[in-house]
């Protein structure tokens, strides 16, 4: 058999056998759900290679499997990620109901992300789509909470997609005759002029609602902050990205070939670009860590959007390193909103304070992941935006790069409000028998934060899958000076060597680090939060000075006209129109046989009146 | 050879020439005397070319200005004050109030002898001292900062539970940290 | 004003019985002595039915001799620019008097005043204990029998030289044989 | 003499000047802020003298190791700043990592400082900080745009993204960027007002309102750190502005005359101002200073 039905079949049964585990105790539900993870994982990576292909045939349709470099990029994100947060997920869920239900659609999520980057035709794709999306949709009304509107919304939104997606697929059959999306590809010049434009918008709709882009972006901060944090990690981290996926390939094969695709990557990028800007302002707004951070999240998806759209080699490659980038640092930052509300019970600002001596690993690596997210050298986040800024300025889109500069800037308010709020300020009576979580929850936050360093030092190593990646999107190897294992050239020919920098970036912070703490250290006294200069009054232990309520006031102030309105709103005002249409429908059936009688006989009348006018 | 006696001692002149020439005042306007302070700072006296300049907290500031009289509730807040700034720190009790009670010598809730509690390096007399006296008060706090002498801070150390007992006499409910020096 | 002035005083006498008027102060003023039991219905009355919407003051005076504690309320009226002064005598040993804040707000920090500096207590004021006088341990210091220069002899210290709180300006004399100017003497005791 | 540890002597001997430079430049400020109020004011080496006394400072207090971090990390952003801005035009002299000089890189370690500093302040625990801290990077948001915008203009202008490279066409042309882009040059100055915080922006360590805001808690060494690393990032921010705009300088008494009048600019626009709120300053630099950005892109690109 081969080894690529193995791991499927790994997966469902894994799946299912894991879910019926439940009653032979935790421990081997635990061991059953690791396993189901990383088994099939490693059979992956070591019996198929890039290239791998076949071609099958089920009830009398050819379907298509196989992996090229960019998708064996993806898988990347989605079985690292995945192992990292499935570590998580077991210590997560610990004395948490459903377990077994939780396993299920975390394995089936997961599958169903490998097989939609394993599918070389479009009735597998659309399969393994239908099945992400179902699991992540249980895994949004998982907890219970507010299933009426954030899961309908996320549910309505995701059939939108599938049946914009759906509607293109038959399309495709229809003109080409087949499934495979090799023949799509080929033979997308010879359609009509208006297929050409109708397939990729719904291609794009489809994907664009799992990519969160500009208007079809509602669903995504509530369906992040109220599924399961072990779970949002990939949701965010991976799954969204599948949605970068699809794109990546509408923009490479498709809107290459035709003289309309310039119109699509600039509407596409600056709808990226408004993703980017709106996303950070509603996210400096919120005072829930995890809002904040799926506001976050649909920001640096318009980053992405915006590499990917604008599709030169340095912007594709700059949205691909950001899209792994995002994956590490962004899984790393739900992991640690789960692990700061699984020790205090919230996940709200305003509540907690003070956590750096109670949890200090944890800090350690929301530090690193936020001063990746900020894209702050040395760290990974600022490789990809920097390469970011150079394409969009070699690419002549200055505007786009002011937009996406005032977004990045901004992002540091909610970066430093995040940082502020769970970790500094006043230390708390309330929290103060928080302990660090375990440290199956710690060890994978704390190696994630490790890699966006590693990455941010040596981005080669990721940057040369992107590179191979790229060269099967049709992309030639031209860019291959762009990296090397420690040097970015950019296209003036410009360098900024980062291995120096890092090493004197390291040692004048040492060198101060040193000074500060050595100079009159027998006379330096550490003084608990409650002794601070306030007019000399002493705060009590119950009285907490923290300033968390109304945070960035003023500059929410200064941006208050582009944030009056919510595009949600709109979409209320559809829905509510759409309602009195279907209650007026309503009242035409009303039950009564005598008023069905009124419309039969009015309906002949009409009938009678223009039968001479219409038959003549 | 750094701990040679004779090298110690160009140190410590250099370091108390730099401290003499460099004075952050906290004032801490308790009474009508905080109107004298902006004179003395703006054009028409100028108290900054003598280095004097204000400091906004205690952590940063070197001389704790106590501008007039200080009722028990504001001790408290004084004493806090003082012990959250950081050594060398130096006390200037500025008006008659902080002298001998001055017009409050018989009031119910004023503290008269402000060196009971606090170590005053320097007093300033006059109700209100002009912002003459004032500059006069301060050059007299730098020439004590050159000689070395202006160590009350070194005093109060010495004698905490001397100045603990006199406080909390006043302040019965004390709920303040620990002074840590 | 007058017609104004006899128009409340009828009104205020049929409310409430024990209210004895004065009416001899200047112009825009009125004067009522009630029982401490009839103030709070007097001011609402005042308050709601007359048009006294403004507390301006409330006072507190100490009759040593007459065992009693005096609390004045001034109430003014802005359409008829008319102040009432309601009077109530409270018992000096145990000065308990109902609480007012539900009619003017204002009236609490009054009342918590009163409370340290009097030590008059009013039944249903919900205060923290310490407004004015933190750790205060003493008697209430605003009372006639309060001896403040005694109490602050004995609780601070004392600088040598100020026993007598005389004036300086004579003690100054008396080592100098200096003489003290004209325009001076006027401030001299 | 590619040695590192000659490498290293060059960082010392740059941060010696700049730190010298930078001292007497407040100082120098503070003494013509006193005359213009007609005042006598400090003598001009002030600041060297308080440095000391702050350096002498026996004892200190902290409230855990983000504290320690904080200066740090601001020095950090203030020598990774000064060695990647070319000092002199000849690159014999100071030239620590100026070939890596590149205008996004330096935008973003430009921000490492203030960021650092806000988690030291965070950790203190007092109000004031974090509000100022807040004040502080809100601000950061409103001038970065023109900034970016007058930097974008010369980035498309002259197709190079590097400082030397920037001052090396102002070499061989002969025409300072002021003269050959001069709004980039109008909506830099503007932003550079908001960059040194002296009124009307010294919004974010307001001594009146927020007592000194992020600094609040740090006395002594700490304070110490904090005036070093703003008078080295001083001398940095001033030296940029030079290469960029006024051809960079061939010697140290060129560079010192050029800087000086730049660093004129925001010291005398901050003494006759009062302060502005914060909103009010962000729109500040949202108004003319993003128009003049505008204006500069627009004549870079057609031009």
């Amino acid at each position: 058999m081969e080894t690529i039905f193995l791991i499927f079949i790994l997966f469902l049964g894994g799946a299912i056998v894991t879910w019926m585990a439940g009653k032979l105790g935790n421990i081997v539900q635990d061991i059953l759900f690791l396993a189901t993870i990383l088994v099939p994982s490693y059979l992956f990576y070591t019996n198929v290679a890039t290239g791998y292909a076949i071609d099958f045939n089920v009830g009398g349709i050819e379907l298509s499997w196989g992996i090229n470099a960019f998708g064996w990029l993806f898988s990347l994100i989605v079985l690292g990620l995945g192992a990292f947060a499935a570590f998580y997920a077991v210590s997560f869920m610990k004395g948490k109901e459903r377990r077994g239900a939780f396993y299920l659609n975390f394995i089936l999520s997961i599958m169903a992300m490998l097989g939609i980057l394993m599918s070389q035709d479009l009735i597998s794709f659309f399969i393994f789509w239908e099945i992400m999306t179902w699991s992540s949709y249980i895994m949004v009304v998982y907890n219970g909470n507010d299933v009426q509107r954030i899961g309908i919304k996320y549910f309505v939104f995701s059939a939108i997609g599938a049946y914009a997606m759906l509607m293109a697929i038959v399309l495709i059959k229809s003109m080409t005759g087949s499934f495979m999306i090799e023949s799509l590809i080929s033979s997308y010049t010879s359609f009509s002029y208006d297929m050409q434009i109708l397939i990729p918008v719904l291609l794009l709709t489809g994907f664009g609602v799992k990519a969160a882009i500009m208007p079809l972006h509602v669903w995504a901060p509530g369906a992040y902050s109220n599924a399961p944090m072990a779970y949002t990690s990939i949701f965010s981290g991976s799954l969204s990205k599948m949605g970068i996926y699809g794109m990546v390939i509408v923009f490479t094969t498709m809107l290459s070939y035709v003289p309309e695709g310039v119109w699509f990557r600039g509407v596409v990028a600056w709808l990226g670009g408004f993703t980017a800007v709106f996303g950070t302002l509603w996210a400096i707004k919120q005072d829930d860590a995890k809002k904040l951070l799926a506001y976050s999240s649909v920001a640096q998806l318009g980053y992405i959007i915006v590499g990917v759209a604008i599709g030169t080699p340095l912007a594709m490659m700059a949205g691909l390193f950001l899209a792994v980038m995002h994956a590490i640092f962004k899984g790393t930052l739900f992991m640690v909103v789960g692990a700061i509300e699984r020790q205090t019970g919230t996940s709200n600002f305003t509540e907690v304070t003070g956590l750096i001596r109670k949890m200090p690993w944890t800090f350690v690596a929301a530090l690193m992941s936020i001063i990746a997210l900020a894209g702050i050298p040395p760290l990974g986040g600022f490789v990809g935006k920097w390469m970011l800024y150079e394409s969009l300025i070699t690419s002549d889109h200055y505007l786009l790069v002011i937009v996406i500069f005032f977004s990045s800037t901004a992002a540091f308010l909610y970066c430093y409000k995040f940082l502020f709020g769970f970790f500094l300020g006043q230390e708390e009576e309330e929290w103060a028998h928080v302990k660090e979580a375990p440290a199956l929850m710690v060890v994978p936050m704390v190696i994630l934060a490790g890699l966006t360093f590693l990455l941010g030092t040596y981005p080669g190593i990721i940057l040369k899958p992107i590179a191979n990646g790229m060269q099967t999107l049709g992309y030639g190897m031209t860019q291959g000076q762009l990296w090397d294992t420690s040097i970015i050239l950019n296209e003036w020919g410009n360098q900024v060597v980062l291995q120096p920098i890092l090493y004197a970036i390291l040692g004048i912070f040492v060198f101060f680090v040193i000074f500060v703490t050595i100079k009159g250290y027998k006379n330096t006294r550490y003084v608990t939060t409650k002794d601070i200069s306030s007019s000399g009054e002493v705060p009590l232990a119950h009285e907490n000075l923290t300033f968390s309520q109304g945070f960035f006031q003023p500059f929410l102030r200064a941006v208050e006209p582009a944030m009056r309105r919510q595009i949600d709103k709109y979409y209320t005002a559809i829905a509510n129109g759409l309602e009195s249409l279907f209650d007026f429908t309503r009242r035409i059936y009303t039950g009564n046989g005598q008023t069905y009688a009124i419309f039969v006989i009015v309906f002949v009348v009409i009938l009678l009146i223009f039968k001479n006018s219409i038959f003549g | 050879m750094i701990n040679d006696k004779n090298s110690q001692k160009i140190v410590d002149f250099i370091q108390n020439w730099a401290r003499k020439h460099s004075i952050w005042v906290l004032a801490y306007g308790t009474g009508c005397g905080a109107i004298e302070i902006p004179p003395t700072m703006t054009s028409r006296y100028d108290a900054e070319r003598l280095g004097v300049r204000g400091a906004a907290t205690p952590r940063q500031a070197d001389v704790l200005l106590i501008t007039g009289y200080l009722t028990t509730k504001t001790l408290k807040r004084v004493i806090r004050v003082y012990e959250q700034m950081q050594d060398p720190k130096y006390v200037i009790g500025f008006g008659s109030c902080t002298i001998n009670g001055g017009m409050y010598y018989d009031s119910y809730n004023t503290i008269k002898v402000l060196d009971k509690y606090l170590p005053v390096d320097v007093y300033i007399n006059g109700c209100m001292p002009r912002p003459e006296a004032v500059l006069s008060g301060f050059a007299k706090l730098q020439e004590l900062i050159a000689q070395g002498k202006a160590n009350g801070a070194q005093k109060y150390k010495d004698n905490l539970d001397w100045y603990r007992e006199n406080q909390k006499k006043i302040i019965p409910n004390w709920v303040m940290p620990e002074y840590n020096w | 004003m007058d017609e104004l002035k006899t128009k409340i005083i009828e009104r205020i006498k049929a409310n409430f019985q024990d209210a004895t008027e004065n009416n001899s102060f200047n112009y825009n003023r009125l004067d009522f002595n009630v029982n401490k039991t009839t103030v709070p219905s007097i001011l609402f009355y005042l308050k709601d039915e007359m048009g006294f919407k403004h507390l301006s003051h409330i006072t507190c005076v100490d009759w040593l001799e007459e065992g009693e504690l005096e609390l004045i309320f001034i109430v003014w009226s802005p359409v008829d620019k008319i102040k009432v002064f309601v009077r109530t005598r409270l018992d000096r040993e145990n000065p308990v008097m109902d609480n007012i804040d539900m009619i003017w707000r204002q009236a609490h920090t009054y009342e918590r005043e009163f409370r340290e500096m009097f030590g008059i207590q009013f039944t249903g004021l919900e205060a923290p204990q310490d407004f004015l006088l933190e750790d205060w341990d003493g008697p209430p210091p605003m009372r006639r029998d309060f001896h403040t220069e005694e109490y602050a002899s004995e609780t601070f210290f004392e600088r040598p030289g100020r026993e007598d709180a005389g004036d300086v300006r004579e003690e100054i004399i008396k080592r100098s044989g200096e003489e003290i100017p004209d325009f001076a003497k006027k401030y001299s005791r | 003499m590619d040695s590192i540890w000659f490498k290293l002597l060059g960082v010392v001997v740059s941060f010696i000047v700049a730190f010298t430079v930078g001292m007497t430049y407040m100082g120098l400020s503070r003494k013509i802020t006193a005359r213009v109020q007609n005042r006598k004011g400090p003598p001009f080496y002030q600041n060297f003298i308080d440095a000391m006394k702050l350096g002498s400072k026996t004892s200190a207090i902290h409230h855990g190791v983000m504290q320690h971090f904080g200066p740090a990390f601001l020095m950090v952003s203030s020598v990774m700043s000064l060695m990647i801005i070319p000092v002199l035009n000849n690159g014999m002299w100071f030239s620590n990592l100026n070939f890596h000089g590149d205008l996004i890189f330096l935008l973003y370690i430009m921000v490492f400082g203030p960021l650092g500093m806000a988690l030291g302040a965070g950790q203190t625990g007092n109000p004031n900080s974090a509000i100022g801290v807040t004040r502080g990077l809100s601000q950061m948001v409103g001038f970065e745009i023109p900034w970016v915008m007058a930097l974008v203009a010369l980035m498309i202008q002259y197709h190079t993204t590097s400082i030397v490279d920037l001052m090396n066409i102002q070499v061989e042309s002969g025409t300072w960027l002021i003269f050959s882009s001069p709004f980039a040059f109008i909506a830099a100055v503007l932003a550079m007002l908001g960059m040194f915080r002296y009124s009307p922006f010294d919004i974010v360590g307001a001594p009146t309102e927020l007592a000194s805001g992020p600094m609040s808690e740090n006395g002594g060494k700490y304070l110490f750190t904090m005036m070093s690393s703003a008078s080295v990032f001083a001398f940095a921010k001033l030296t940029l502005y030079v290469d960029l705009f006024l051809g960079g300088a061939s010697n140290l008494i060129e560079l010192l005359i050029k800087t000086f009048v730049i660093y004129m600019i925001p010291v005398l626009y901050g003494v006759v101002s009062p302060r502005y709120r914060t909103e009010q300053s962000i729109r500040y630099f949202w108004g003319w200073p993003t128009f003049f950005g505008l204006l500069a892109i627009l004549y870079a690109v057609f031009f």
